[in-house]
């Protein structure tokens, strides 16, 4: 038996209607979204960490403001998709508490290390270039605010990938050293970027579902398969080797054969066993407590603020 | 341009592409550490407008200098005997309250300073500080908010920053002090007399401070040296850490 | 020797040489920032034994390689992707707990494994084992009777004995793993087969943790990388300030 | 009118007898001793730090292990001091106060910088070396225990001062770049070590009465003289300039003539505007205060185990 409201829910979502804030949901729906949206955020927040390891050793003062300026952006997108969360119905600090207490995920990425500069590259070209594969599919899901929110992040994260392939770039065609450090971070970084597309369509729990509501809009392996094929490429121009050694084109499929991934390494990272799951955790609960005077200070101020106005008032 | 006067610009312009790299990396510190995430980007852009100004400053220096060297070669390959920049820059973060009243005294510093340096006869140093003027605007609104929430706010926070305020003080000194380069370019219209701008520092940092319940400390000691090279302890590790990717790599591009 | 068997060697000389070299660095940390002068001296001891046996292992590596470095080539002129030690000796210094647990686990763990590469059939490395034990046997006696007196303490002191081997169980799994390169020298008689001590070192640290009334945790996450140069972000950042004068200087005898 | 006391007292300091801890001496005396031996202790504690500051940058391992032990020396002196000076009547807790205070004073040549490598090897030949002058004179001081303790520390510090000046040459005879930080580190540290003597004898505020009760041995200005003396020869062998200008044999005083010093330099960084003033008792009360939880350990440890064995034994 199917309510009215959930009709109605659904003519919207078969119309290509966005679903607002405003508007009935259900409930599973609401959580859903709350999941992916918040997860979503936690990933640009925690992002920034890999990425600011390396800010006080950026190689050149260009490429340290390229630098400081993307991981600025991500702090945006951050600040963002907690506000689009926040539409509907849980607060930013509930969703720091989840992501403090584990909770909420963040995506696995972040939980391997930058270990050289040409990570720094590689995460903008790659880890950036995959997020965007799945972002621009995400433009176009049910939910007003978060596709609204993809639309805008969309434009900036292609910016962010241009500049990290530009650094590759650099990289792939400077020195010996810069060379074999390019090939490293793409050897590291190549394969975990393609499984934050997340497990097979077969073994994802939550996409069958995500799929009907139109929150996702492809499945995993498809949005995979289009960063294979774009990665190719991509890898060739810079004059680097394909760290998969089966990639071959496929004529029949129109596109590119790989080797399976190994997701015993996927599942064994998301289950504490990558090198910085304590380290990223630990370090945003750290800077958090550490800034708990600065924030109760903001409120006594903002307090005796109003007490006074209120005298004026008076 | 005379010679002497070319090399005391060229001197001059790397004094302040120093200052300005040397704050604009102990304010990138504060990157993913900041009490929420709006001071995170809040923290990006200043350091963001100090590194783009060390960019001009040295581009210019290098041009001056005519040497084949460019702006990274000021920037990662001198060391702290090397660089020219104000010790208040260099000090550590700290904790938050300290980093916003460095901040505060760096900001009513440039607030003074930019608009006299946009009178240079030396264009470039004019042009530069037209375009700083407008970033430290919105800076000295940042820190001088700060600086009154922390001090008039908690217990705690009231604490830190007067702890900070009397830190900081003996390095402020420092800011005002003339050499014969910066008395060669003052005297041909092109620095700054930075000397004259001491009592107006004083009494703008000291209404901020006074409104923030904080105390103006004694001027009871003073710290000097940074722009002859005799820096603190604390530069030598900030350049290791900024530098080691760039010397490890000799000639290279990035 | 074999080419194989000396390449091998060579590698493994290698590997114990950076697990020294970078436990030698930690504890070097704290010169100066211990809970009274004593614990400086002590530190300064065991930082003392680390640092001379990565000399005596890389004087070995470096013998063998036969291609003109020496030992400060082997710890200043490679990067942390060419770095082979555990992941445990890298993690940073943390509080007094962290440290004394870190060292504990490792101190049992040189206290099992010296014993057995006396027997080598490689005079060198016996001969270094040799000496190493008497170290180790000192360093033991303190991380034990700090343990215990940190677990058995106060509620304080107890909760970051704790955390601390919370924080640092799933990097001692690492310490039992061999791979091809360790697998032929154990056969060979040459090198220690780590994976046989397992037991014995989880007996010995449970004793200890149990009598400091410390909780001996499940085996529930391990990470793993050290011995094919996949380390943690610290080490990169170690690496850096203890290589930062060397490599400024390129080809100096110091 | 003497009393007997320091008649007896007096006899013995003529006699060149030491005093004892159990001896009857003069109060004047006794203050003036803890105020010299606990300021000698400090200064070993205090300089730490700047050495410190290299130790996790030393540029060979050679070198780290030689300054790893010669900082582990300097502890054990310190050590070795506070034990003498406890002979006295004050407790080691007590003189932490007073230099967490600032009511006692450390050497004030640790108020300088360490900028670059080569300052460790300033360090351990021109501080050590002026310290070594100073300590050997004072081997014949009328007080026992520190006239022993000096004795003890004389021949490590002269095994220092030798690797210090080791290390110097190794830069002197280096590449350029070396070189010129030995110059540096010679040219910064050369005038501090002078002022190490302290005050002209006509300014020294304690000196009269130290010589009287032969506390001191020599005057301030002749330990500074020979330290003048012996370090010519030392600059020439390095080959480096000597950083006075107007040093000059004087045959018929048959010693070097040189510069005036800067007291005003001296006295404006005892009196705080040196670079480290702050800096090197932030440290020592931040280590200290970070540390009494581990204090605080071994005492319930401690009790808890004295009350398990009263149980026992009853």
């Amino acid at each position: 038996m199917t309510t009215p409201q959930e009709e109605n829910f659904m003519r919207k979502i078969s119309a290509e209607e966005k679903i607002e804030p405003k508007d009935w949901m259900p409930d599973a729906y609401r959580k859903n979204l709350i999941r992916q949206i918040s997860q979503h955020a936690h990933s640009e927040v925690i992002g920034m960490q890999p990425e600011g390891n390396w800010l006080t050793r950026a190689p050149s003062l260009r490429r340290k403001a390229i630098l400081l300026s993307k991981i600025q952006d991500e702090a945006g997108h951050g600040l963002y998709l907690y506000s689009a969360c926040e539409t509907l119905g849980i607060s930013r600090s509930e969703m720091i508490e989840q992501l403090q207490s584990g909770a909420a995920k963040y995506s696995s990425i972040f939980n391997y290390p930058t270990l050289t500069w040409a990570d720094v590259g590689a995460i903008g070209w790659l880890v950036d270039g995959a997020a965007i594969v799945n972002q621009v599919s995400l433009q176009r899901t049910s939910y007003g605010p978060y596709s609204r929110g993809m639309i805008r992040i969309c434009k900036e994260e292609s910016f962010h990938q241009r500049q990290g392939y530009e650094a590759m770039l650099a990289l792939a065609k400077g020195s010996e050293g810069q060379k074999a450090m390019a090939q490293d971070a793409l050897n590291r970084f190549y394969w975990p970027a393609l499984m934050m597309f997340g497990p097979h369509d077969s073994e994802s729990a939550h996409s069958q579902k995500s799929m009907e509501w139109k929150i996702k809009r492809e499945t995993n392996d498809d949005l995979r398969q289009k960063f294979v094929d774009q990665t190719v490429k991509q890898i060739e121009v810079l004059g680097l080797e394909h760290p998969d050694k089966n990639i071959k084109w496929n004529e029949e499929r129109g596109h590119y054969d790989s080797s399976d991934l190994n997701w015993d390494e996927f599942w064994s990272v998301i289950n504490g066993n990558g090198h910085c799951n304590r380290q990223r955790v630990e370090h945003h609960v750290a800077a958090h407590d550490e800034g708990e005077w600065v924030r109760d200070a903001i409120t006594a101020y903002n307090e005796k603020k109003r007490a006074k106005n209120a005298q004026h008032a008076a | 341009m005379s010679d002497q006067i070319k090399q005391a610009t060229q001197e001059y312009a790397t004094r302040l592409g120093d200052d300005s790299v040397v704050l604009g990396h102990r304010i990138s510190e504060w990157v993913s550490y900041g009490p929420f995430l709006e001071e995170d980007i809040a923290y990006g852009n200043v350091a963001l407008d100090y590194i783009g100004r060390a960019r001009m400053f040295y581009t210019y220096a290098a041009e001056l200098a005519d040497d084949g060297r460019d702006e990274d070669d000021f920037a990662y390959m001198r060391n702290d005997r090397e660089y020219r920049n104000l010790l208040l820059m260099e000090l550590p973060k700290g904790d938050f309250a300290y980093s916003q009243v460095r901040q505060l005294f760096a900001d009513v510093y440039y607030a003074l300073m930019l608009p006299e340096l946009l009178q240079s006869k030396d264009e470039t140093l004019s042009a530069i500080a037209a375009k700083a003027i407008k970033e430290t605007k919105y800076h000295l609104r940042r820190s001088r908010d700060w600086v009154l929430r922390l001090g008039d706010g908690t217990e705690e926070s009231h604490q830190r920053a007067q702890k900070a305020v009397d830190q900081l003080w003996g390095y402020t000194h420092e800011l005002f002090d003339m050499d014969e380069t910066e008395q060669l370019l003052a005297d041909a219209g092109i620095g700054v007399d930075v000397a004259g701008l001491r009592d107006r520092w004083l009494e703008m940092v000291s209404v901020i401070l006074t409104e923030a319940t904080l105390t103006v400390p004694e001027d009871s000691w003073a710290v000097r040296g940074g722009r002859i090279g005799n820096h603190t302890e604390n530069l030598g590790h900030m350049l290791t850490e900024m530098q080691i990717v760039h010397r490890s790599h000799p000639g290279c591009k990035w």
